[in-house]
């Protein structure tokens, strides 16, 4: 089942309404209580879509990083703190419990604005226009828009062309799409036991999510949490999970990175 | 084209609202008709009389300064019925949500909406645009000039707006950390002013 | 539904056929509004009337015993003038980036546009098309025979070029590195130096 089909748009609408369900004021609620509901809910979805379900994992992993967080006496920060002072640079940097309020605060200002846009949506709906065939079209007729310039054609080309390398440069410093395709691979294996190598890729939406996987595996395969072979001479890889380890949503090993990601 | 009488010069503008399935700009009316804008919103506004009888199933709409006939929203089981035309689709709550977003921030990034959706939101943003409801409008001047997203007409048009100034207000949060539409990071926020983030809203 | 007063049932049939997607037939009117086709005839003399006046532009039309709505043929020649005119007098900057690619990079495919700008362009091509400064060029001889677009001539004589190799030289920029127009074609890649189609690009 897609997820929007199950009613929810996003890991951040899930959430948002496990909280309201219960009943409690965003700023009060235990992260740990809601934690629990979330993975619940996540691990009860079939995910079609490995891309949705790694953004769903990993919300779920920076829930039980704050869990452990607050269970751990050091990490001094409790949850309700954070609406007081929340707006504060300084708090909302590095709590994570904060930060991810502060998101879901936001989030549901849109999320509200969305349902008050529904009932004009359906008196909008319900007057209908002529159809468009009616308007005459003249063919391709040249028509020169105004300010077209050989300077205007060239620095139009320019701007496009400069966000080209900018990309590349870009890419190498963004960490949370390898933190993403490692969950999501790890979460692949926990349900198929092995996976193909081009199945990891094959529904990747860009170039740059294809890298984030590769490296994903590749981290994956250092730190011996899952083994790749290659039965054949040129046959297909196959990735799976080593007989000794089963993998479970908030292992240690992955939690850091991913809630470095939730900012 | 010679010199129109008042009602031909009427009839005009009737004939290219019926035709044109989109709304038009006033001053493309006048273009077509040889007068200036001042007499087509006085036709425009006789038309809109005509219109706003009891006996007529159709409507003169304004939407952001262009004009359109609708059929009124009172017959619209009669038209599903007979017509064959499609009750057309409600957007999908993801959809929904973007073009909130969307209509709230414009003009904003991908990147930008992403970040308060917390999901990738190509497919919806690229629904928003086959319908016709959100369009491209220039690039960010900033790392990698992300394309930035703007409402169209077909927007208001989708909720029986004459123009942006109608949206309802965005809901307030008590304290709004973000209400920049500009800032990227949300650590950049901590301005505790109240913007509302739409000019023309309170 | 209820019951329609001779008003509403007026504009019930009137909505139906400004929204209708083909004639309508008598019989399907009566159904619609629960009348019977003597009372329909009736309404829609009345609705023939209204639409006869000289202050309409539209008009009734009867077609083997089904009615539409048209707009009157004698306007005709104001709405081909405000087609001409609906196009805007500027380029959308998504178009004018288009543009420029396509002008630089002839002939070039779609694919080859969308990389460098990152984001789907089909209606910006088909906005140039239509505004005749682009046109189709062949096809690429790879795999699947991607259509190639160019600049028309026109579009030069616009410009006040004799040749393409008149566009203004852009500064180097030393690495491009997604640029190369045969790096969509992994089994054609490799070869680095077939980059010919840009004069004035080092």
């Amino acid at each position: 089942m897609k997820v929007e089909a199950a009613g929810f748009s996003g890991p951040l609408d899930l959430l948002l309404s496990l909280i309201e369900r219960r009943q409690i004021d965003i700023c009060e609620v235990s992260i740990a209580q809601i934690a629990d509901d979330y993975l619940e809910r996540v691990l009860s979805l079939d995910w079609l879509d490995i891309n949705e379900a790694a953004e769903f994992l990993v919300v779920a992993a920076s829930l039980l990083y704050i869990k452990v967080r607050a269970l751990l006496p050091a990490a001094g920060q409790q949850p309700d703190e954070a609406c007081d002072d929340e707006g504060e640079a300084e708090g909302g940097e590095d709590d994570p419990a904060q930060a991810l309020v502060a998101r879901l605060i936001e989030y549901r200002r849109f999320r509200d604005a969305a349902r008050a846009l529904r009932p004009l949506e359906a008196m909008g709906l319900r007057a209908y226009r002529r159809l468009e065939r009616a308007l005459p079209k003249p063919g391709p007729t040249f028509m020169p828009p105004a300010g077209l310039t050989l300077q205007a054609l060239a620095s139009a080309y320019l701007q496009a062309m400069s966000s080209l390398p900018q990309e590349f440069e870009q890419a190498p410093t963004d960490e949370i799409p390898i933190a993403q395709q490692m969950v999501a691979i790890l979460s692949g294996l926990a349900r198929r036991g092995k996976l193909r190598l081009q199945d990891l890729f094959g529904t990747a939406a860009s170039r740059g999510t294809v890298v984030a996987s590769l490296l994903a595996l590749l981290e994956l395969t250092r730190r011996g949490r899952v083994n790749a072979e290659q039965p054949v001479p040129f046959g297909d890889i196959w990735v799976r999970a080593p007989e000794s380890r089963r993998w479970e949503v908030g292992d240690a090993d992955v939690e850091p990175e991913v809630s470095t990601g939730g900012n | 084209m010679q010199m129109l009488s008042p009602k031909s010069a009427q009839a005009a503008i009737e004939a290219i609202l019926f035709a044109a399935a989109f709304p038009v700009h006033i001053d493309d009316l006048a273009y077509a008709i040889e007068a200036d804008a001042e007499s087509v919103r006085r036709l425009l506004r006789e038309i809109e009389d005509r219109f706003s009888r009891p006996e007529s199933g159709a409507m003169l709409a304004c939407v952001d300064g262009c004009y359109l006939l609708l059929s009124r929203p009172e017959y619209s089981g009669f038209v599903e019925r007979l017509s064959r035309r499609q009750k057309p689709a409600v957007l999908s709550p993801a959809s929904m949500e973007t073009l909130a977003i969307i209509a709230y921030r414009q003009p904003v990034t991908r990147g930008e909406i992403e970040k308060i959706r917390g999901v990738n939101s190509d497919s919806a943003i690229s629904t928003l645009i086959e319908r016709g409801l959100v369009a491209e409008a220039g690039r960010r001047n900033s790392i990698g000039r992300p394309v930035l997203y703007a409402t169209t007409p077909e927007f208001l048009l989708h909720l029986g707006l004459r123009s942006l100034d109608q949206l309802p207000p965005l809901p307030e949060t008590e304290n709004e950390p973000a209400a920049n539409p500009d800032a990227e990071e949300p650590s950049s926020a901590g301005a505790e002013t109240q913007e509302p983030s739409l000019p023309g809203l309170g």
